[in-house]
């Protein structure tokens, strides 16, 4: 694992995500209408908003997986909308997906390989001649797979067919699959469903070294706000297609269109979640508590 | 029939019947089998054709097995219910009877009511050939015929019920050798005759295993397996058939077969070989990128008729150049052909890709019959005088030789394929196969791959049709029909899709084994037909699947 | 109202055995919480109850009737719905069609509407979204659609496999208050959340399910507490 | 030269030990497209060894029929599956000439003459043949003469000046169609229209339609009875062809094609055998093989069938020789002599008679016309009736 | 708009595509020029040879339509089986053999009885129904033996067995019924013609033309209306989510099996009706045929496979005369799968969901 410390987000760079007027129409439905998002290298930036703001078709628009009707995307300063996917991605955009999309007939260990085949070089025939040059690259690629799943945490699982892993696991394979190749920017989709609060904060963690060991610029959709607040440099709130608010996670915790269109009164944030932890202190050892297998 | 097959995480299962209804159940089902393999002609076609010499023919050894299951399958349901045997095999006799009585019916109707109008096979000869020395249509007749289908049926629920698991085992295996040994008297009376002695002419007669050879075999295969059983080694089939053992002996037998046996034999192997190039080539496609693909002959063609072009000395000849010269020509062109028929069609997925390649191998085969090209392709007389290839100033001539040539080939083509799906370019495929989307999010140019596939897939194809020009000295079209694609396709199927060694297994069956019943000939497609269906219920997964493939069963 | 009783439940895919020997009661007209990590093998005791996975051993009774031979949908005629995990709507129908055919095995038309207007109650973004193909909603809204879809069949007997997973915070509150509703009609609810606070909180009784076994189980407010539980699925240091 | 009992022989000698059948290898299309001529031949063939009690010379003779399918390889095979018998004297078939052409000259190295009762290309008794093709015989006669003898019958006797023919694309009818056109052409005639189609087609119309515009007064189609059925009834919708009259060939020469065209087939012409016998001994062998085998013959094949193992037991009869203990004994090069000898052998298509190149089709040809739609009336020289010569 | 402007905004276009763009829609494009070119070419050179009338063109259409509306019920069959399994029923065709041969039974009994000449409108029902009966015990058992025992299986298993039961019916049938044509009785008046327009239409052509349209809108109307429709529908897209809310998946699966044998025997019947002659091993060809309909219409979809049908034989009646003539090739009409396979590769390179199918919607990310 390379161990690269990048310097601080800085929002002076040039950003590494520009998108401008970006509109997507279904047919009548406009599901993105002018969004602006603008990221900035080295960051974390979360993208917020109610269930069908868009926030999952903005990450479709930036990889190609559907084309924009309109507006601009460039990464790196390089205009990245409309070419097919494959292109998008070796350019350096990697993605998961809110409704998990493994190869559920490969194992772990065969999904992340596949992830690593951008990186891989050595043309067919070497294969078929096992030539020294393609067995080093070979077995280079197995070694950084399986450190990207020990990573990820899955790396017990890398025997085991995508098909039969619980839910949890296969969004951690996803990421594992997405980071292998090393791109410039990872788009998350949710990555923290299905995960309870406890895994949810290795889930952070992971994140955070996604950034710092590995350099990848990340940009995630989520509604787990402890998640979000956590790691997020910046957040864009995103409600009926358009862009409602942006800013760092407390100018947007404060923001009252915010907490109107999406937050509500809840008590996921931290805040909230603090005070809930004070109630609960010295309540443990409650009475009638059956421990059936201690 | 997209490679990414629905399914229901739950089973469909029957509720089983009480025992005596499933009895007359099972009874009536077989019955009806009965009949109808009498009267699709089945049976006196097989008639004339002996399992044991002077005692049992073919259709005699069906028909009683027919009510030999029918008995076992009840009394086994019986037992299952707790049932005492005594009353198991009494239900089992009740199967076996209720085939005898849709037999006699049968022949009541054949002999009363003239429905030989509808059903042509329905003949005096078919009644006299169920008689057992009776007069047709008499009484005594339907009386024997029922009691034959007691009899029957209550032995095989005896042999499930009364006779211990593993003296069952043995016999059921000894009588299965006995009819395989019966059922491919070429095969082994030709390996046979290798020995001295005349031995060939005492184990066999003219159509079948003689009688006392057939005993002793029997005999023999029932005490080995016993004794091996109660050596504690547990039988092949229960490792899977997989041991070292059993893939050293297939590997020999796949050298030396056609030295030890005859030119026919031969001539199946190397069929046999030429299936294997091709369903390997198709596996890249189907089996790796999951690219269905029903136009696969195409490939083949091209191949046998570059060479026909290259090595004839008819008048269509382009050039006479040796075949070590024609052949790499062939396997490049197959290979483009593939480029350039996968370009238009690649954007299109699953069963209208399937559709897509059909298309295009019927246009290929009709453009090659049509008139239109007969002054280049020859049109329906196709091209003849194909030089036979020359190693070493020696004429590979006879099917052995060739067969060679083809097991070779067929041997660099699974190495080359085996080295592809396990590198970068295979994986492709694979994601390719379970998720194209995904596949393309991560950098991978589907179109690309799969055209790689593609054009690899068809130059096996073509490297296939090279050797099948020489081998048969003359290409027509009629012999790049669809159903050489479908039987491509059956073969990866049956042998496990994806899997290389499934496929050269599925191509011993489904080549091998027709053209080893090539003596039945009308009834020949029939079995393959019903082989295919038995084949697919006794292992959905293929004979001998792909880890992957058995991972994913494990769980099934 | 039902009483869901599994004993000794065991499940395995091949070699693996992913539930083992399990047993808890779903007491009739009550939440009950299952709480596990990922891996633990929740969604498998779901599936085993609807039948969507065939058991290797152990009984699964209904108020005393074993329902562990019935063919799934005979177990959703015999009152049991379920909302599966991934959500599986049937993504080429509609909204409504999606809806209609939760209520399949019903034969009260006029309730059947009833229920949908109270489902588009619960959920406006779906009343806006109705004749739009189930397949192109949102995640957040196939969430909404797997949720009424279940309501829709009018079950005795609710299993939730993970019900909020991708609903924005307030539609999370609102769906959990909807269950509650149900529950509050007399319906046993089942609940597999990993939203761990908010399922202990509202459920009558709970139990953790470790890699397939049942490890602890008490009433909801019990396991809140409990320190194992909070360190392991609420994210707390204690 | 090989010496078994009495007999010595160039290429070999088989021996028929007293109670073992007489060996028979039979190849015939019993999978794919001709399916129907190929079953037909074969069943034909057991008809002629019923007619004999079974047997020859107090041998049971036992015909081991195998599929060869229509195609090159499968000739190939079942070649090389009968010549892996040692015991096989003689080999009948098969239907197509592909499959002769790869399985002829297998069978003869094996020293086992064939009796082709389907495969009628030219270039199988051609004088120029390869060596392989010595032991090939042929009891349907070579395409060339029924050619011939149809485009003169057409240009002469009929009158007709412009024809089109129809193909469905085998080796048989398209070579026998050239042979016709060039024939046709020779004479003075104009073959306008040249068309193909293929043996699944169903509707002939647009084909049909496309002929009608260049107005022939005659198609000549040597296709088989599905065609011939379709091209019949659907001819009738097109108006432009309604003065043109339709030769057809011998693989149609059966009750079916009444069937299969219905009313039409009336004034239907074919080119068949010609022969007085023919009349008298066809309808017997038709009730035989309806009896036998639950249904007419489909096509006009049967009687080569039938033919060709006549020939066969015949030469067998000859060849063969008995020592004391009853063993019978045939030189292969005596029985293909034998063969090769037949002369004014009285046989269903008429009198078979060798030539040296091994044509022994009795060769002389007649146009038979259908003259009642009633399939039940099928009998030659009452429907079809011979109208020349 | 100004010109200058329009010719800007073109431009712009061009040059966005030309950034967007890499080989594969480069060669699409050139295929597209490619195609377009012959058949332009085609067509001119066979206006310009003047072989047909207008009247010929108009009997050529007359003629693909009837074959046509039988490939239409065809592919009617194999879209419902295809719909719900998601796996083609190889057998299908055959199907339609043995329902056809029931129908002949059917009819040569109530020939006997004098009845399909003087009442065709008592005696065709008779005849369809027995066609329909006999195609949907067929297809049940199809079912049975082919998919019910994988449906919980990832393999191709039901398709290889179809391909094998198809080998079973085709000779089977031949074993049982013999291999000779056989030729349907006449049904009275429905053997005459109508003019209309100045062609003359035989009438069986305008019942199987009438019988595929009347039999879409029954199938429509089940899959729309019924609760089979829905559970079909839902079947086919999730069998566990269908049993999960109450759909007995394998009672619906042998329902559809029986429609679309049905239907495999109406096709039958009303093939026999047209042709007048069947043979046992008419099935496979005709299916395969069917098979392309389907596709070509969009595989589910029950109008697609009306309309994949027409289209398929009208390519096949009017292609040869319309674009063959033109290149002066030897018999046209040899090449006619030629131009049918050609335009369904065609329509696939442009549509490649055929022509109502729906985009197989990418799934949701
Ligand atoms: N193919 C489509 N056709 C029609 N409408 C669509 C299509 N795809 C998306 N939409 C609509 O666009 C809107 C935005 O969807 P999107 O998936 O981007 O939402 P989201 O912000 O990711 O929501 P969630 O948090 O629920 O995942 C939704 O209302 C959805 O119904
Ligand atoms: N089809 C399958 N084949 C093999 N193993 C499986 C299969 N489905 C699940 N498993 C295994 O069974 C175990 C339990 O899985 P399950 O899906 O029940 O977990 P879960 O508790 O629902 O997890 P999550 O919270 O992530 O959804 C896991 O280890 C998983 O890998
Ligand atoms: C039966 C026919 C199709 C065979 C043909 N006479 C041939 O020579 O090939
Ligand atoms: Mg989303
Ligand atoms: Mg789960």
């Amino acid at each position: 694992m390379p161990e690269t410390s990048l310097p601080p987000p800085s929002s002076a760079a040039a950003p590494l995500l520009e998108v401008r007027g970006l509109s997507k129409r279904f047919g009548g439905v406009a599901a993105i209408r002018d969004v602006d998002l603008t990221v900035a290298p080295g960051s974390v930036h979360a993208v917020i908003g109610p269930n069908g703001a868009g926030k999952t078709s903005v990450f479709n628009c930036i990889s190609s997986f559907v084309q924009p009707t309109s507006g601009t995307i460039r990464l790196d300063g390089e205009r990245i909308d409309g070419l097919p996917a494959h292109v998008v991605a070796r350019h350096g955009v990697a993605r998961t997906y809110q409704n998990v999309r493994l190869f559920p007939g490969m194992t772990g260990l065969e999904n992340v390989l596949v992830g690593a085949h951008r990186t891989l070089s050595v043309p067919g025939w070497q294969a078929v001649f096992a030539t020294p040059r393609f067995r080093r690259e070979e077995a280079a690629a197995r070694e950084k797979a399986m450190a990207i799943l020990e990573f990820a945490g899955v790396a017990h699982h890398a025997g085991t067919l995508a098909r039969h892993l619980a839910y949890g696991d296969q969004r951690r394979l996803e990421i594992a699959r997405a980071v292998v190749a090393g791109p410039k920017l990872l788009l998350l989709d949710e990555p923290a469903a299905g995960m309870n609060p406890a895994e949810g904060a290795g889930l952070v963690e992971l994140i955070r070294r996604i950034r710092a060991e590995l350099g990848i610029t990340v940009v995630l959709i989520e509604h787990h706000m402890r998640v979000v607040m956590a790691i997020a440099d910046r957040i864009t709130v995103i409600d009926r297609g358009a862009v409602l608010a942006e800013g760092t996670p407390a100018e947007i915790q404060a923001d009252d269109s915010v907490i109107a269109a999406y937050l509500g009164t809840r008590r996921d944030t931290p805040a909230e979640a603090a005070a809930e932890d004070a109630s609960d202190a010295g309540a443990g050892a409650k009475t009638g508590m059956k421990a059936v297998r201690a | 029939m997209s490679f990414n097959v629905v399914t229901s995480s739950f089973r469909v299962v029957r509720r089983e019947r009480e025992a005596g209804a499933e009895a007359l159940r099972i009874g009536l089902i077989a019955g009806v089998a009965a009949v109808l393999f009498c009267l699709i002609g089945a049976y006196v076609a097989l008639d004339k054709r002996d399992v044991v010499e002077g005692v049992a023919s073919f259709a005699a050894v069906a028909l009683a097995a027919i009510a030999l299951v029918a008995g076992y399958t009840s009394a086994a349901t019986a037992n299952r219910q707790g049932r005492t045997p005594r009353r198991a095999v009494l239900l089992a006799g009740g199967a076996g009877l209720a085939v005898g009585a849709c037999l006699a019916l049968m022949v009541l109707a054949t002999t009363n009511l003239g429905i030989r109008t509808i059903l042509v096979a329905a003949s005096p000869a078919l009644v006299r050939a169920l008689t057992f020395g009776t007069t047709a249509g008499s009484s005594g007749q339907i009386f024997l015929l029922l009691a034959a289908g007691f009899g029957l049926g209550a032995i095989g629920g005896a042999l499930a019920t009364l006779v211990p698991e593993r003296l069952r085992r043995a016999i059921i295996r000894g009588v299965f050798v006995v009819i395989f040994a019966g059922l491919f008297r070429d095969v082994f009376f030709s390996i046979a005759s290798n020995l001295p002695g005349g031995v060939d002419r005492m184990i066999y007669g003219s159509a079948g295993i003689r009688l006392w050879p057939a005993i002793l075999l029997f005999a023999a295969v029932v005490a080995w397996t016993i004794l091996r059983a109660a050596a504690g080694k547990p039988s092949a089939a229960r490792t899977g058939g997989r041991s070292k053992l059993s893939i050293v002996l297939l590997v020999a037998t796949v050298l030396v077969l056609p030295l030890i046996t005859s030119d026919f034999v031969a001539q199946v192997a190397m069929l046999v070989a030429l299936y294997m190039l091709m369903g390997m080539g198709l596996n890249i496609e189907l089996g790796l990128a999951g690219l269905v693909d029903l136009g696969f002959v195409a490939f083949f063609a091209v191949g046998a008729y570059t060479v026909a072009l290259l090595c004839s000395n008819g008048p269509l000849a382009i050039a006479d150049v040796s075949f070590w010269v024609a052949l790499p020509v062939a396997i490049v062109l197959a290979a483009v052909s593939g480029l350039v028929f996968g370009l238009p069609v690649l954007r299109v997925r699953g069963d209208y890709l399937a559709m897509a390649t059909l298309g295009l191998g019927e246009i290929v085969r009709v453009l090659v019959l049509s008139d239109a090209l007969a002054p280049v392709l020859g049109g329906s007389q196709g091209i003849i005088e194909i030089d036979r290839p020359v190693l070493a100033g020696i004429s590979l001539n006879t099917p052995a030789e060739l067969y060679y040539l083809a097991l070779i080939l067929a041997g660099a083509v699974a190495f080359i394929s085996w080295r592809l799906q396990h590198a970068r370019i295979g994986r492709a495929w694979l994601a390719i196969r379970e998720d194209e989307d995904v596949a393309q999010a991560l950098g991978i140019d589907p179109v690309a791959s799969k055209l790689v596939a593609y054009s690899v897939g068809a130059a096996f194809a073509g490297a296939a049709g090279a050797v099948f020009a020489v081998l048969v000295g003359s290409v027509f079209p009629h012999s790049f029909q669809l159903l050489v694609s479908i039987n491509v396709l059956a073969i990866l199927v049956i042998g496990g899709l994806g899997s290389l060694p499934g496929v050269l297994v599925g191509a011993m069956v489904l080549i091998g084994l027709p053209e080893l019943l090539r003596e039945f000939g009308e009834f020949r497609y029939l079995f393959y037909g019903v082989a295919l269906v038995a084949m697919m219920h006794i292992r959905p997964e293929g004979l001998w699947p792909a880890e992957s493939t058995k991972r994913e069963m494990a769980d099934a | 109202m039902r009483t869901l009783d599994v004993r000794d439940l065991t499940v395995a895919y091949g070699a693996i055995s992913a539930v083992r020997s399990a047993s808890f009661t779903a007491a009739a007209g009550k939440i009950t919480a299952v709480v596990g990590a990922n891996g633990a093998g929740k969604t498998t005791v779901l599936n085993a109850i609807s039948g969507l996975r065939d058991v290797r051993a152990g009984r699964i009774d209904m108020d005393g009737q074993d329902i562990g031979a019935l063919p799934p949908h005979e177990r959703v005629r015999a009152g049991i719905a379920q909302v599966p995990e991934g959500r599986r709507l049937f993504g080429r129908m509609t909204v409504a069609e999606n809806l209609e055919i939760g209520a399949f095995v019903r034969q009260d038309r006029a309730k059947v509407r009833q229920d949908i207007e109270r489902i588009l109650v619960l959920f406006p973004r779906l009343k806006e979204r109705y004749r739009q193909l189930a397949g192109t909603l949102s995640g957040g809204e196939q969430q909404m659609v797997a949720m009424g879809r279940a309501m829709m069949a009018d079950p005795s007997v609710l299993l939730l496999d993970e019900p909020t997973m991708g609903l924005a915070p307030q539609i999370v509150d609102l769906v959990l208050e909807a269950v509650q509703a149900i529950n509050a009609q007399g319906v046993t609810v089942l609940l597999v959340e990993q939203n761990a606070y908010r399922a202990l909180e509202i459920a009558d009784q709970a139990f953790v399910l470790e890699t397939g076994e049942v490890t602890l189980s008490g009433s909801g407010e019990e396991l809140l507490s409990h320190p194992r539980v909070r360190s392991a699925y609420l994210g707390h240091d204690a | 030269a090989e010496t078994l009992g009495p007999v010595t022989d160039e290429i070999g000698v088989v021996k028929i030990t007293k109670g073992d059948p007489i060996l028979i290898g039979g190849y015939s299309s019993q999978s794919g497209g001709d399916t129907n001529q190929g079953i037909d031949e074969l069943r034909g063939a057991e008809l002629a060894i019923l007619d004999n009690e079974g047997t020859v010379l107090g041998f049971e003779v036992q015909l081991l029929g195998e599929d060869a399918q229509c195609t090159a390889e499968g000739g190939q095979t079942a070649a090389t599956k009968i010549a892996g018998n040692p015991q096989v004297v003689a080999v009948i078939g098969p239907t197509c000439s592909s499959g002769a052409r790869a399985g002829a000259p297998i069978l003869w190295n094996a020293g086992m003459p064939s009796v082709a009762f389907g495969a009628t290309a030219p270039a199988l008794t051609a004088a120029d043949r390869p060596d392989g093709f010595k032991g090939f015989l042929r009891v349907v006669p070579n395409d060339l003469l029924g050619a011939d003898f149809t485009a003169t019958y057409a240009f002469e006797n009929l009158g007709v000046k412009t024809a089109a023919t129809i193909h469905d694309g085998s080796p048989y009818t398209e070579q026998l169609v050239r042979a016709f056109e060039k024939d046709f052409t020779e004479l003075g005639g104009t073959i306008v229209s040249s068309e193909a189609v293929s043996p699944t087609d169903t509707d002939l119309r647009p084909v049909l339609t496309r002929i009608s515009t260049k107005k022939p007064e005659l198609i000549f189609t040597p296709v088989f009875t599905s065609t011939v059925g379709f091209l019949l009834r659907q001819k009738t919708e097109i108006t432009d062809l309604a003065g043109t009259q339709v030769i057809g060939g011998e693989g149609v020469f059966s009750a079916n094609v009444i069937e299969a065209a219905g009313p039409n087939v009336v004034g239907l012409r074919i080119v068949g055998p010609s022969t007085d016998l023919f009349s008298d001994r066809f309808p017997v062998f038709v009730e035989a093989f309806k009896s036998e085998f639950g249904e007419a013959p489909v096509g006009g094949f049967s009687a080569y069938g039938y033919d060709s193992m006549l020939l066969t037991l015949k030469a067998i009869e000859t060849a063969g020789k008995t020592d004391d203990e009853g063993n019978l004994y045939i030189g292969r090069k005596a029985l293909y002599d034998a063969m090769m000898a037949t002369k004014d052998l009285p046989a269903l298509t008429g009198t078979l008679a060798c030539d040296e190149f091994g044509d022994c089709s009795a060769a002389t040809y007649a146009i038979w016309e259908f003259v009642s739609d009633d399939a039940s009336t099928f009998a030659p020289g009452e429907n079809p009736k011979r109208v020349y010569p | 708009m100004t010109a200058a402007a329009i010719s800007a905004a073109v431009r712009n276009r061009t040059a966005d595509w030309w950034r967007r763009s890499i080989w594969v829609d480069h060669l699409m494009l050139a295929i597209r020029v490619v195609v377009a070119v012959l058949v332009l070419w085609g067509l001119a050179g066979g206006i310009a040879a003047g072989t047909y009338s207008a009247a010929n063109f108009a009997s050529f259409a007359m003629f693909g339509l009837t074959i046509g509306s039988v490939y239409a019920l065809i592919a009617l069959g194999y879209t419902m089986v295809y719909g719900i399994l998601r796996m083609i029923n190889f057998a299908h065709g055959d199907v339609m053999m043995v329902g056809s041969f029931a129908g002949l039974f059917a009819a040569s009994s109530l020939s006997g009885a004098g009845l399909t000449n003087d009442a065709p409108l008592i005696a065709l029902p008779l005849v369809l129904a027995a066609g329909m009966a006999v195609g949907a015990a067929v297809s049940v058992a199809i079912e049975r033996v082919a998919y019910r025992p994988f449906l919980h299986v990832r393999s191709l298993a039901p398709l290889i067995c179809a391909i094998g039961l198809s080998f079973v019916l085709q000779y089977g049938a031949r074993g049982l019924f013999g291999t000779r044509n056989r030729a349907y009785p006449g049904f009275g008046w429905m053997e005459g013609t109508v003019q209309v327009a100045g062609l003359t239409i035989p009438i069986p052509q305008i019942v199987a033309f009438g019988a595929a349209l009347v039999v879409l809108a029954g199938l429509l109307a089940i899959v729309r209306l019924t609760p089979l429709g829905k559970a079909m529908r839902a079947v086919s897209e999730d069998r566990d989510a269908a049993a999960l809310v109450g759909i007995d998946v394998s009672r619906t699966i042998v329902f559809t099996f029986a429609i679309g044998g049905a239907m495999a025997g109406v096709a039958g019947v009303l093939y026999a009706l047209v042709f007048k002659q069947i043979t046992v091993f008419m099935g496979f060809f005709l299916g395969i045929k069917g098979f392309a309909a389907a596709i070509l219409g969009g595989i589910g979809n029950l109008g697609g496979a009306m309309l994949g049908g027409l289209v398929l034989g009208l390519a096949e009646a009017l292609g040869p005369a319309l674009l063959l003539e033109g290149y002066g090739l030897p018999a046209p009409y040899q090449l006619k799968d030629v131009i049918g396979y050609g335009m369904l590769v065609l329509i696939l390179i442009f549509r490649p969901q055929g022509l109502l199918g729906e985009r197989l919607a990418a799934k949701r990310a």
